[in-house]
């Protein structure tokens, strides 16, 4: 375990838990992107480079940008008035995901014994992934195409305005 | 403890982390970010099923990871959508407030 | 001998190299009417002369292209060599197992094609005529050129797979054709109950392809060996049993052959047949004579090898039998009903009927020469029927009813003489054509070891079928007329296909006679040669059916010749034996049959299907939805009642556990994701720990 | 000694690194070449925007510049000192640490990018096999930090600046990366070095640059088009229209942070420059056979600062677009021909060698243009427009 691993693991961790605490929405938004960088570096760390760039160029340059602009379109950009930011339940929430947390971690420990210690990295360039992805993957990469398609197009319907007809419906 | 546990071991937390937001958080928009987190956890094991595998040049795990960011975006966009289209119905994007579906 | 041998194998499939051009641009022909489909389709309206000139130009081409690969497997057979060319390719591969798709050139897919072609071509002529005044004109030839495309796919097709799907679309096409009409309530009822019944059979008939796929691990029929017809598999599925002591191979076989009877209206699933009259009556002559009925007999003839796998020499299989029973029945029964009808073009449907049992007990008689020769001269005489009777509707102002027509004979001859040359081909009056090809059916029936039954069936079927012939044409063109409307004859563009289908109905019989058995000999790719000792032998049998006939037209002629009745005034066999004309009459009560069972019961299921809903699942969800109501209340009472009483603390607890059953089912998102995690940690802590054990 | 002159860089660093101890070398190498990154551009920065503002100043008839130093040379060192020194304001209201870490994070991702720019023959920093992908993701990175920077100073301008920049570069980053993906089908490989070596010959004495190509052809006009507004470089500039909105996103900046800001922009350009001729036009490689004995990196900067005087004099001539027009451009006219242009390649990729591809490319690309010009030109109605904000 490197100190680079550690590092990186703080960042993410951090950037979560930030993600999920904080008061200002925007303020998780970012605190989330830093969390997918934290994730992108531990991608690249595995030696992943293509999961990793690609972790970048989705996450933040695309599903942070959406979420934020989600928030300002909703209202939410200032802190939220009365009633605090967790819901009534948060307690319970809390607990279910520490129980979560508590089953995960005692499989991974239960099954660590029989994890392997260190493997060689697994030279493989972008070419093969390609390759993969037109040759064994070809299907599924089509099928991720459709559904691209389709929720692209649903977005949009699902974000229009009901409104439309009357005159681009500008109240 | 093996890199692999010491991943998986993250990616456990960050997906408890997610968990979390997604329960604890009134806004519909934070549970979104919350299970954002939690795939990009699993994405997380899965590269790093992929790397300590046992066969890395078969590229499963990785392809697995790939499709994995492709659809999240889908989601995203939908599920962002959603919240929008719903924001203009119900003027909030509080979930406690959410409740119209009660049986 | 031995060289011949060698030639065949080398000629053989499956070394692809030596695949012929003709073979190669085999698809082209259904694929030509299909793509003028599509065009069509994207016109307009008014373009009614574009629109006929592709479909008939595409039909034309293909026709062409049949017949040049038709004389390629000519010559091929001249010269001693079994012709079967196939041209396969991996359609989609599924790890191990892999669908192909392809196509065959041999004697039976060849002579068909050229068949279909043939007629079909005739037909679209013919309809330009017919359907001048309709404004869908266009829409009518974008479906017929789809119609001919998927039927031509069928044909040439050596993947069952690729058949079911051309075989789809020929039951969809028919569908919107027989539909044509849709404004007419009873045309979309009878295309509703034509898609519906076949469908019946195809749901079988999926399920056998399903089978022999998982039996034979390929779809091909033919694969140099490795195909599902070929020794190989048939001994594979030969040995394995299933149920009822059937082996494999017999219940696939039988599979196929229930969407062969769906497909060409055998018993019991004839009823949409006669209904399909209500489409225009070229798609009549194209269903019913050439193509979308033959389609089931040729999928018979196809998948032969699997109806008579292990099949003893003078015994027979438990799928021929059944075929051959199914045929024998159907045929005599159809041309029973047929007797009593009054639609012209339903006498004509349930003499289609009758002539595909004579088919089918062909096939299952004498195997694939005989069916298929009966196949194709029915084809031909068929239409000829057919767009006959078409002109005589047009020409009388579509009038369909035949007692109130009478004496046409003068007002259109064209249509007589041609009308009566098909009449003689389906009695089967020596020498037209029909008379050869059911004589051969009958020649083997009269040789079928297992039993004599469907040889007498089929010989009173032939009486039969005389018998509603002559009582149809002598309505129709003997008497005087009985309708104010004067008739006229149709126009050249009608009568000229109708004079060259006579001319086929008459002499077409000549190429299987059992003095030169040309057909026989070329689907079996053996030599032909003439032998009058033939005759000798058959001829007993010819004489014998020439008199049934003889005896039939006489009937008809002794009880309607020349009498032309009033419309009103009961009909002759009517006054002789009134109960079984009535029964008769309603085609045997069929329709009313299902009326009363399958459909009573189907609406049954579905009023018990639409009572649990409401009343079972609704109330459920109601009454558990109550019961966590009440619990609410009930804490609600308490706490009121405790908190007077000042117990705070134990008023939180029931307000708590009122809140958490009031929770269960308060629709908040949250609560089910936490519901949904808190099941994801039991389990996951259940399988951590029974696995570590 | 061309050889020399050539690497003359490489051997610079070889040199100074060859005095530390084994172990620290390759670090060493990495500092060095990060160094001189962060040299080199922020100069080119400076010499870019004087030229930029002399430039203008001569298309609109006027000297720029010429007071600080002979014709007004020293006017980046004046500016660059007035910056520093002034006042540091940061709005009350502001939220004061996305407010300054907004800048950084820009600048920093800007000069990532420059990680994996070949600016000569073996002068890249990283050569990675997936470089086209980190720069692009780079970029993308910059677009969160145009979002904090408008966000966090709490000013109306600002956010919309900030909005609509983000959506600018999110509609035009689509048609960048497809229009590069062309040039990833024909070498085969996501590594710019690939790229550029791929373009590194000559028939005669022409070079073989994708740009030379028909679908080569679309795909740099594309490119060029989709990099100006990346940059938010005129006549895309609505992000900071100062007719309507202040400054844009960075209105509420000053002093060195509004510096950086400037400096970003203007490296960020390089950085998409630098890309773009690599991508289209040969990277180092020389633009005749005979020319090969110029050093390599002379040619990738050349190339670089005519992109650069390109951008300016689009900008001296062309008028702003307005924000529906942009988008309507990105969505219904640059994204179909980047995708018509992936077809394009892949016709060009399996018709084979032979003057038959020549034709059938070229009128896919022409038809296609011509076809969606005159549709974009039918769709076209000018008149009242109602913008609708999200309520």
């Amino acid at each position: 375990m490197s100190f680079a691993f550690w590092a990186v693991t703080a960042l993410t961790v951090a950037g979560g838990l930030a993600a999920v605490t904080l008061k200002n929405l925007v303020h998780c938004a970012l605190a989330v992107s830093v969390a997918f960088a934290g994730l992108a570096m531990l991608f690249l760390q595995l030696d992943a480079q293509f999961a990793g760039f690609a972790q970048i160029l989705v996450y933040i340059g695309a599903v942070a940008i959406l979420v934020v602009f989600a928030i300002l379109l909703t209202r939410n950009a200032d802190t939220p008035k009365e009633g605090g930011v967790f819901s009534r339940t948060w307690l319970a929430g809390l607990v279910v995901a520490a129980a979560v947390f508590a089953v995960l971690g005692w499989a991974v420990l239960a099954g660590a014994k029989g994890l392997p210690n260190e493997a060689a990295a697994p030279a493989v360039t972008v070419q093969q992934i390609g390759q993969a992805l037109m040759g064994r993957y070809v299907l599924p990469l089509e099928i991720v195409a459709l559904l691209l398609t389709s929720a692209l197009i649903g977005a949009v319907i699902v974000a229009m305005h009901e409104a439309v007809n009357e005159k681009g419906g500008a109240k | 403890m093996s890199p692999l546990a010491g991943y998986l071991l993250v990616a456990a937390l960050l997906f408890a982390i997610g968990l979390a937001g997604a329960l604890t958080r009134r806004n519909a928009i934070l549970v979104l970010i919350g299970i954002e987190l939690m795939l990009n956890a699993a994405n997380l094991n899965l590269i790093a099923f992929w790397r300590y595998g046992p066969h890395p040049e078969a590229l499963t795990g990785m392809m697995f990871a790939i499709f994995s960011i492709a659809v999240a975006a889908a989601e995203a966009a939908v599920g962002l959508g959603l919240v929008i289209q719903v924001h203009r119905h119900a003027k909030t994007t509080d979930l406690d407030q959410m409740n119209r579906m009660k049986g | 001998m031995l060289m011949q041998e060698e030639v065949a194998a080398a000629f053989h499939p499956g070394n692809a190299c030596i695949v012929s051009f003709a073979a190669r641009v085999l698809w082209l022909i259904p694929a030509l009417p299909m793509m003028a489909a599509g065009v069509i389709a994207l016109l307009k309206q008014p373009q009614r002369r574009l629109s006929a000139g592709l479909a008939i130009g595409s039909l034309s081409i293909s026709l062409v292209l049949a017949v040049m690969a038709f004389a390629h497997v000519v010559a091929g057979w001249a010269n001693h060599v079994a012709v079967r060319e196939t041209v396969d390719f991996t359609w989609m591969q599924v790890g191990a197992a892999h669908v192909d798709l392809g196509w065959v050139l041999d004697p039976l897919s060849a002579i068909m094609m050229v068949m279909v072609c043939f007629v079909g071509l005739l037909i679209f002529i013919y309809s330009v005529g017919y359907m001048a005044h309709d404004e869908n004109f266009t829409r009518f030839f974008c479906f017929l050129a789809l119609f001919a495309g998927a039927m031509l796919g069928v044909v040439i097709s050596n993947s069952i797979l690729l058949l079911f799907m051309n075989w789809e679309i020929v039951g969809l096409t028919s569908y919107l054709l027989i539909g044509f009409w849709y404004h007419k309530p009873s045309a979309a009822a009878a295309a509703k109950k034509a898609f519906l019944t076949t469908r019946i059979g195809d749901v079988f008939f999926l399920l056998g392809v399903v089978w022999l796929f998982a039996q034979t691990g390929t779809l091909l029929f033919y694969n140099g060996g490795g195909g599902s017809m070929e020794p190989l598999a048939l001994g594979g599925m030969l040995a394995t049993h299933s149920a009822l002591g059937l082996t494999a191979a017999g219940a696939i076989a039988l599979l196929i052959f229930a969407g062969a009877v769906g497909k060409s209206g055998q018993l019991p699933l004839h009823v949409w047949l006669p209904d399909a009259m209500e489409g225009p009556t070229p798609v009549s002559a194209l269903i019913h004579a050439a193509t979308m009925v033959a389609a089931g007999v040729y999928l018979v003839a196809r998948v032969y090898p699997l109806m008579a796998a292990g099949i003893q020499p003078g015994g027979s299989t438990t799928a021929l039998m059944v075929v051959t029973w199914v045929g024998a029945l159907t045929a005599v029964f159809a041309a029973l009903i047929a007797i009593a009808q009054d639609d012209i073009k339903r006498i004509l449907a349930y003499s289609t009927v009758s002539q595909l049992g004579y088919m089918m007990a062909g096939l299952g008689l004498g195997g694939v020469a005989v069916g298929m020769f009966h196949l194709i001269t029915h084809a031909f005489f068929k239409a000829l029927l057919f767009m006959g009777a078409g002109s005589v509707i047009h020409g009388s102002h579509d009038e369909q009813d035949v007692r109130k027509m009478g004496g046409l004979k003068d007002k259109m001859p064209w249509t007589f003489y041609t009308y009566m040359a098909g009449m003689l081909a389906l009695c089967g009056f020596i020498p037209f054509a029909g008379f050869w090809s059911k004589d051969g059916i009958l020649d083997a029936g009269k040789g079928w070891e297992v039993s004599r039954w469907p040889f007498y069936l089929l010989v009173f079927g032939a009486l039969l079928t005389a018998f509603y012939m002559t009582r149809q044409i002598s309505y129709v063109f003997f008497g005087h007329t009985r309708s104010e409307k004067h008739a006229h004859e149709s126009p050249a563009v009608m009568t000229v296909p109708l004079a060259i289908l006579g001319f086929f109905a008459t002499v077409l019989g000549l190429i299987g006679t059992p003095v030169w058995p040309w057909f026989q000999s070329f689907l079996g790719s053996s030599p032909a040669h003439f032998e009058f000792s033939a005759l000798g032998e058959s001829g007993m049998l010819m004489v014998s059916s020439t008199l049934v006939v003889l005896v039939g037209l006489g009937l008809g002629w002794w009880f309607y010749g020349n009498k032309s009745p009033k419309a009103e005034e009961p009909d002759a066999l009517e006054r002789v034996m009134p109960p079984v004309w009535v029964v008769l009459r309603n085609k045997m009560y069929v329709d009313e049959l299902y009326g009363v069972t399958v459909i009573a019961f189907y609406w049954w299921w579905a009023q018990v299907a639409d009572w649990l809903d409401r009343r079972v699942w609704g109330g459920a969800v109601a009454g558990v939805a109550w019961a966590f109501r009440g619990m609410a209340q009930l804490n609600r009472l308490f706490d009121v009642h405790w908190v007077d009483g000042g117990f705070d603390k134990g008023c939180e607890e029931l307000a708590g556990g009122g809140g958490l059953l009031a929770r269960v089912q308060s629709g908040r998102v949250q609560t089910y994701l936490r519901l949904l995690a808190l099941a994801v940690v039991v389990l996951a802590a259940i399988l951590i720990w029974s696995s570590r054990g | 000694m061309v050889e020399k002159a050539d690497q003359i860089f490489v051997l610079l660093q070889h040199w100074l690194v060859s005095f530390l101890p084994a172990a620290w070398q390759h670090a060493a190498a990495v500092l060095l070449g990060v160094v001189a990154i962060i040299a080199v551009y922020p100069t080119l920065f400076a010499l870019a925007v004087l030229m930029e503002r002399k430039g203008l100043g001569r298309m609109q008839n006027r000297y720029g510049p010429n007071r600080v130093g002979p014709y007004g040379i020293l006017q980046p060192v004046a500016d660059g000192i007035k910056s520093l020194t002034k006042e540091d304001i940061v709005p009350f209201r502001a939220d004061g640490l996305v407010h300054f870490v907004a800048p950084l994070v820009l600048v920093v991702a800007v000069f990532m990018g420059f990680a994996v720019l070949p600016m000569g023959r073996n002068m890249v920093l990283v050569d990675m096999d997936a470089s086209l992908l980190f720069f692009f993701a780079m970029g993308a990175s910059t677009e969160l930090s145009v979002f904090m920077a408008g966000w966090s100073s709490r000013n109306k301008y600002s956010l919309l600046g900030a909005m609509r920049a983000v959506a600018q570069m999110i509609s035009y980053e689509v048609p960048l990366l497809l229009s590069s993906v062309v040039i990833v089908m024909m070498t085969g490989s996501l590594s710019l070095e690939r790229m550029v070596e791929a373009q590194n010959h000559y028939t005669g004495i022409f070079p073989h640059w994708f740009v030379f190509t028909p679908w080569g052809l679309a795909g740099f006009a594309m490119f060029v088009i989709a990099s100006m507004a990346e940059t938010n470089r005129s006549p895309f500039d609505l992000p900071e229209g100062e007719s309507e909105l202040v400054a844009g996103y960075f209105t509420e900046y000053s002093g060195f942070k509004f510096a950086l800001f400037f400096l970003g922009e203007y490296v960020g350009m390089f950085g998409i420059a630098g890309l773009g001729a690599t991508l289209f036009l040969g990277g180092w490689s020389a633009p005749f056979s005979f020319l090969t004995w110029v050093p390599s990196w002379i040619w990738f900067f050349a190339k670089v600062e005519i992109w650069i005087c390109f951008f300016i004099w689009v900008r001296g001539t062309l008028p702003r677009l307005r924000q529906d027009q942009l988008m309507n451009f990105a969505w219904k006219f640059v994204l179909p021909m980047t995708l018509v242009n992936l077809v394009d390649a892949a016709v060009w990729r399996f018709m084979g060698e032979g003057w038959l591809r020549w034709v059938v490319c070229s009128a896919i690309v022409l038809a296609a243009y011509v076809l969606m010009g005159r549709v974009g030109m039918r769709r076209e109605h000018l008149g009242p427009r109602s913008y609708r904000y999200a309520e």
